[in-house]
């Protein structure tokens, strides 16, 4: 298909100028105005926006996915009663590759997406302050959305508040388990069991003093029920034999 | 003629310390040739990220010497040491609008390496961000040639259109752009039939407001007085100096990725390579107003015969939500050389991926875009041009130095 | 020996004051007042009356605060935004030009190593005289600052003066852009120059004087703009290339050249050259006025008695700019070397036929 | 609820293992350098490399896992000597490739490949100063590379490689001097992953050296860059250095007496007693080299060549070898004579 000609005749040139002042004419009497007036007018943003990153504490199994997903190396694992992640927003580029990570929606996401700090040491939010949306101070008076249909295409503003919703899909995921699948190549190097977050890994019939000497001889370790299938051990042993697996 | 001016002229102190990309004796000899070197950019209204050295006589551009690499950020380095799946978000830096067809490309990369079949679905949803990509950028080079010529209203119209596209990225994948939602083996997350509705009566929308759009600025006849024959390349030229995409097209060369080699579902819709013969700073420009019609008519398309199914394949796994880090956490290509071409909205954008086999980051990604493939043949075309019509042939290329320095 | 000196300067004010009924009863009861008497008297005083305060100085500054909003409202409007807000919100941001100019007064005014400190200092301020000299000739009914019969010319060679400066200033500032812009704002010259000139002589023609008087007077049936179209036509244009407006805004081309002339300037000093094209086209809109329609023409109110002729001549000043302001968001950028064929091929050949109009029709009223 | 149990080893002294290791085996000179220790252990704290392996401050980072104990080779050394037993005896000549003799080993290990058994094979390549540097060989076609092929009298870290190679893939081949052939079985004694080793080509060896002082040696002493040198060789006691130009430079090895590593001083094992294949050129002339076969796999490949042809084949001369061993024994006592010990300390 090839673009057509436009025609050089003087008459056409002056219609064009023609088009011109009449189209500038009419949009200064009814402008087809878009601007929305943003600290006043808040915009109707879908719930799937990427925005402010929510932990639910009590989820959390600090499986350290979201920190090693991250491709912005934003997020840190903090240690309070376990490790649990918070974010650098310095760093941040809501690509939400954590959310989309987290193995028992643990994360989520809101559709926050305007914050403002008052530091650079404010952006690195602490877990406490990822546990709940930020206080929100709202100027907001009206929502505004854009209203489309096949004709026309134009803000409408409705007076009642947008509500910054939290959107919390929790994942269709069976819940794993650590399993050792070649147990005659075991170091007993006891990795896993240092780097459980749920000391779920314990070993039997030899203690460790304190110097982390190892005293008396053939010893067992054993995965318990506490085990949530985090994964940490599988990532960490040196002879890769741990695997997850289903429980039924 | 030449008038001979007797009083000797010195260069200036300043082009030396100004790290220049041209030999001392070339701006020696611009001034023996009572020449005149005119620096614009890399901070300059009327250029982008990128230093021109134009050596004019009189009014006529003689030359012009591109310093391109000021936003340079070895993209290509730092793919080295990252996962596969943590490129993703970087590769869609360099052109911030056009962001899901640099995502597709080395997404698709990945998919010849790992031969993974994806589902019609998510061909069909990658397709639709796609063109809404190409329409967002070509409307932003419209945008950006407007004001170069300064039509203020003419920048302000896209803009505000591309508000419309963002709008719909922002409801389909959940970011205004640079949404990585493209991943190997489909699309993150599956777009419901009332975003669709939604997305398809937008592009009705589009089209009217383009209609103002084109009485306003795209046939104004001042736009075509500065346009028209200016910063023309033939099409033995445009293909000598190796131009791409819709400049290529606007010389008169019937090229065009999705048709030479079709990736998505491009094979499924109906549509026609826009093609003009001119080759000058208009044809550049009305190709891109065309094409974006015709991408309009791709999206109507693919949302009409928008097949059921899965939106990731099951290859990768069931369900992203939650599954992600485990599907591509440790992703690890077979050792060898990959390589994907996709028509990007400026143009050919090649991504090749070279991995060892052994390790989950690849040894080598190489990005050529389509703004360092075309930049030759600007300067060319811009060479016996007036001063003035520098901008104008600028904005017509919509030439964009993130893209092309990387 | 004061009260004599005193009494006399206000015998001579109130010999030629204006006299406006409105406020006749407030100017009696301070004339009463000793020392406040004198300065109403001077007010008041015509010649006075004209150059300072309207058409005058204080006309002009509130014109240049509104013009700088309107034009960006305007602009703001047909583009789909809001335009200035922000400042003085309940009047739509209607000061927004003050907070510019305060904004620029604080700023600091760099002069850059190369430039030729003394003159890039001056002339933007040497501007100003070409641009003020105009007001003491442009009569308004009785308010008259110099009354002469060749004020129009006066006013022409005085406006021809102002690009003189702006090269000059391009020269000071030596820079790569700012010499571009000098030797556009040149050509320009010579392009529009020649044209207006050959437009305001067919008028003087028609009208048989450089009188403004005489122009206004002529005009009480017909306003010139119907008895000379094409010299109408011609001056309008002329009137956009002179005062660099789009689509002739070629010697400041932002995009191209970073503002030509003015491309290092800075702070109080930007803010002195940037509002030179609007005085500009001030004065150009006052001559226009009164050469095309119909000058202080209008329904003249008892009430207002002298104040009639200023208040015409400025609204329809106000509104002739205020319906130019549009062209700046309707059209792009032409070409130095398009504008040059332009004006020297069909505009020169407009302004001779406007010429030739202008002598039949002065030949036949 | 799952269970697995592992051996705690017996240790020596009252400290974690690795310093049972440094006072039993590294600090007695028994220490062959094999860097099975440091393949082996968890927390990678184990140095190996161009000196002598170490672990710093193993005090604290030690994790007293005896992993290192369990695959040290020289821990309870009990020296092997003589041939060995074997099932055949060849002298061969590979027709494709070009190495220190008759490059049997590569000829092997592409067969190996070819048929394959194996996956990828651990070898030593080097630099241009002959600093030894692991690859790993995927094709036969990586093996024409002069560098791969020829012996090199350097330590090389081939066990860590080793480790990494069977985490990735199933069966892998392996080349290496005696001490580590040992060190490879008893890993796969302790560890059932390293099973995956399907085969182990052991070379003759009498002994090996630290690479910075052989150059500095060679360079002290008889001025031979090894930049500039193309082979290295020992041939009938004498150390032979060839160069591009084609030159040749020769001395007793005897020289290199001052140089010889501790470890290797007490070891005895010249022909890899335990490895699948041992390959050397001592027991057949020039251009040819020994191969003994002593398991079933080594010889299905081996028939394999002989079917194929790609290698000439000739009688060995089994006596040289036997005297090798033996000289081995005799220079290398175990334990060590007390005068040398002497000598050493003074």
């Amino acid at each position: 298909m090839k673009v057509e000609k436009i025609s050089r005749s003087p008459i056409a040139e002056l219609k064009r100028h023609v088009d011109v002042i009449q189209e500038a004419f009419k949009q200064a009497l009814i402008p087809d105005r878009i601007t929305i007036e943003y600290p006043r007018e808040r915009r109707k943003y879908p719930d799937n926006l990427r925005g402010f990153i929510v932990l639910d504490k009590s989820k959390c199994i600090s499986c350290f996915r979201c920190a090693q997903i991250c491709p912005a190396n934003a997020i840190q694992m903090g240690f309070y009663d376990n490790f649990y992640p918070s974010v650098d927003y310095t760093k941040c580029i809501f690509c939400h590759f954590c959310v989309e990570s987290c193995p028992t929606g643990a994360l989520s996401g809101s559709n926050l997406h305007d914050m403002a700090f008052k530091s650079l040491e404010d952006m690195k939010v602490k877990t406490t302050q990822m546990m709940r949306l930020p206080t929100i101070i709202r100027e907001d008076k009206q929502t505004v959305e854009y209203f489309v249909t096949k004709r026309e295409w134009r803000l409408v503003r409705r007076k009642e508040l947008e509500d910054l919703s939290v959107l919390r899909i929790i994942p269709k995921i069976k819940p794993k388990r650590a399993f050792c699948e070649e147990p005659e190549s075991c170091l007993g190097c006891r990795q896993c069991m240092e780097v459980c977050p749920h000391d779920a890994i314990v070993m039997e019939r030899c203690e460790v003093t304190l110097e982390g000497e190892v005293v008396g001889k053939g010893c067992i370790l054993k995965v318990t029920e506490k085990c949530v299938g985090c994964g940490l051990c599988v990532r960490q042993c040196p002879m890769k034999i741990l695997t997850l697996k289903e429980v039924e | 003629m030449e008038i001979k001016i007797d009083v000797p002229v010195e260069p200036p102190k300043e082009l030396e310390t100004l790290f220049l990309p041209i030999p001392k004796d070339y701006v020696e000899d611009v001034y023996k040739k009572d020449d005149f070197l005119i620096l614009v950019g890399p901070q300059h209204p009327g250029s982008g990220h990128m230093r021109l050295i134009v050596r004019v006589k009189g009014d006529i551009i003689q030359e012009v010497i591109p310093d391109p690499g000021y936003v340079h950020r070895s993209m290509e380095k730092l793919a080295e040491n990252r996962l596969y799946i943590q490129n993703i978000p970087l590769v869609e830096r360099p052109a911030i609008m056009d962001s899901a067809n640099f995502n597709l490309g080395y997404v698709r990369a990945i998919e010849t390496a790992l031969d993974i079949e994806v589902p019609e679905r998510a061909k069909f949803i990658r397709t639709i961000l796609a063109e809404l990509c190409r329409i967002g950028t070509h409307l932003y080079d419209a945008a950006i040639l407007a004001v170069f010529l300064g039509h203020t209203t003419g920048f302000m119209y896209p803009f505000g259109i591309r508000e419309l596209i963002c709008e719909a990225l922002a409801r389909m994948t959940g970011a205004r752009f640079t949404s990585s939602f493209i991943i190997p083996g489909g699309v993150r997350r599956d777009v419901d039939e009332r975003t669709l509705r939604w997305v398809y009566d937008a592009t009705f929308a589009i089209e009217r407001r383009l209609k103002s759009f084109e009485r306003i600025f795209i046939k104004n006849p001042t736009v075509i007085a500065r346009l028209r024959e200016v910063g023309v390349l033939s099409k033995d030229e445009a293909i000598l100096y190796g131009v791409v995409g819709p400049f290529l097209r606007a010389s008169g060369v019937e090229y065009d990725t999705r048709i030479v080699e079709p990736y998505e579902a491009y094979e499924e819709v109906t549509w026609d390579i826009v093609t003009a013969d001119e080759g000058d700073g208009y044809a550049r420009f009305l190709v891109r107003v065309n094409e974006v019609s015709q991408s309009l008519g791709i999206i109507r398309q693919c949302i009409t015969s928008m097949p059921e199914g899965r939106y990731v394949s099951e290859q990768i796994c069931d369900d992203v939500k939650g599954n992600f880090f485990d599907a591509y956490g440790n992703l690890v290509l077979p050792a060898g050389e990959y390589t994907t071409l996709t028509e990007a909205a400026r143009g050919t954008l090649l991504f090749t991926i070279v991995s060892d086999g052994e390790s989950n980051v690849p040894y080598r990604v190489r990005i050529v875009t389509p703004g360092w493939l075309y930049l030759r043949g600007f300067m060319e075309s811009l060479k016996g041009e007036r001063l003035a019509d520098l901008q104008a042939i600028y904005g017509s290329f919509g030439y964009f130095p993130p893209e092309a320095d990387r | 020996m004061i009260n004599e000196i005193i009494a006399t300067l206000i015998e001579i004010f109130s010999s030629n004051s204006m006299q406006i009924p409105l406020i006749q009863p407030l100017v009696d009861y301070l004339m009463e007042i000793p020392l406040l008497n004198i300065l109403v008297a001077l007010i008041l005083w015509r010649p006075f009356f004209a150059v300072v305060i309207m058409p005058g100085l204080i006309v002009l500054m509130l014109y240049l605060l509104y013009i700088v909003w309107f034009e960006r409202k305007l602009t703001a409007r047909i583009q789909w935004r809001v335009g200035p807000l922000e400042v003085a919100r309940p009047i739509r941001g209607a000061i927004q030009a003050l907070a510019d100019g305060l904004r620029y007064f604080f700023q600091e005014a760099i002069v850059h190593r190369d430039a030729h400190r003394p003159y890039f200092v001056q002339l933007p301020i040497l501007a100003f005289i070409p641009i003020l000299l105009p007001i003491a000739f442009i009569p308004a009914g009785n308010a008259v600052g110099i009354k002469t019969p060749y004020a129009i010319q006066l006013i022409v060679a005085f406006l021809a003066l102002i690009p003189i400066t702006i090269i000059a200033i391009g020269w000071a500032s030596n820079n790569r852009f700012a010499f571009v812009g000098s030797v556009r704002e040149a050509l320009m010259y010579v392009a529009y120059e020649i044209p207006f000139i050959i437009a305001v002589i067919s008028m003087i023609y028609l009208y048989g004087s450089g009188d403004p008087y005489v122009a206004v007077e002529k005009q009480s049936l017909l306003p010139g703009a119907i008895l000379n179209p094409i010299a109408f036509l011609v001056f309008l244009i002329t009137m956009l290339m002179a005062t660099s407006r789009l689509p002739f805004e070629i010697p400041e081309a932002d995009q191209e050249i970073a503002f030509g002339p003015f491309v290092e300037y800075s702070g109080m000093l930007f803010g002195l050259v940037m509002v030179l094209a609007y005085e500009k086209l001030y004065i150009m809109a006052l001559l226009f006025v009164i050469l095309f329609l119909g000058g202080w023409n209008g329904i003249y109110c008892d009430l207002l008695g002298d104040l009639n002729a200023p208040l015409w001549l400025f609204i329809k000043t106000i509104v002739v700019i205020s319906i130019l302001a549009i062209v700046r968001s309707m059209y792009a950028r032409y070409r130095i070397d398009q504008t040059l064929r332009y004006s020297f091929s069909w505009l020169i050949a407009f302004s001779i036929v406007a010429l030739v109009v202008g002598v039949v029709a002065g030949w036949i009223v | 609820m799952q269970e697995w149990q592992f051996v705690v080893p017996e240790k020596k002294h009252k400290k974690k293992f690795f310093g049972n290791l440094k006072t039993e085996v590294i600090d007695a000179k028994l220490c062959c350098h094999c860097a099975a220790c440091a393949a082996i252990c968890p927390v990678y704290g184990i140095t190996a490399g161009d000196k002598p392996i170490d672990f710093p401050n193993w005090v604290k980072d030690c994790v007293d896992c005896g992993a290192c104990i369990k695959v040290c080779p020289r821990w309870e050394y009990k020296p092997l000597n003589g041939i060995g037993n074997y099932v055949e005896a060849i002298s061969a000549k590979s027709r494709r490739f070009r190495g220190q003799d008759g490059a049997m080993v590569s000829e092997i290990t592409a067969t190996a490949l070819e048929m394959g058994l194996v996956e990828k094979a651990i070898f030593v390549s080097r630099d241009e100063d002959w600093r030894t540097k692991v690859i790993t060989i995927r094709e036969p076609s990586q093996l024409y590379d002069r560098k791969v092929t020829g012996t090199k009298y350097c330590y090389a870290d081939s066990i860590p490689a080793l480790k990494e190679a069977i985490l990735s893939s199933k069966a892998v081949a392996f080349v290496g001097t005696p001490c580590m052939v040992s060190a490879v079985r008893k890993m796969q004694k302790s560890f059932k992953k390293f099973e995956r080793v399907k085969l182990v080509i052991g070379l003759f060896c009498t002994e090996n050296f630290y690479h910075h002082q052989l150059s500095e040696f060679l360079l002290k002493h008889k001025g031979v860059d090894l930049m500039k040198a193309t082979k290295t060789d020992i041939k009938k006691g004498k150390f032979i250095v060839r160069f591009i130009d084609g030159s040749r430079i020769s001395f007793p090895v005897k020289e290199l007496e001052e140089i010889i590593p501790s470890g290797c001083k007490v070891c005895q094992d010249f022909s890899a007693i335990e490895s699948d294949v041992s390959v050397g050129s001592v027991g057949s002339e020039s251009g040819f080299s020994t191969v003994l076969v002593r398991t079933e796999i080594a010889k299905a490949i081996v028939d394999k060549i002989k079917e194929k042809g790609t290698a000439e084949i000739k009688e060995p001369d089994l006596g040289a070898v036997q005297k090798l061993c033996d000289y081995k024994i005799k220079i290398h006592p175990y334990p060590p004579k007390k005068k040398e010990e002497k000598g050493e300390k003074g």
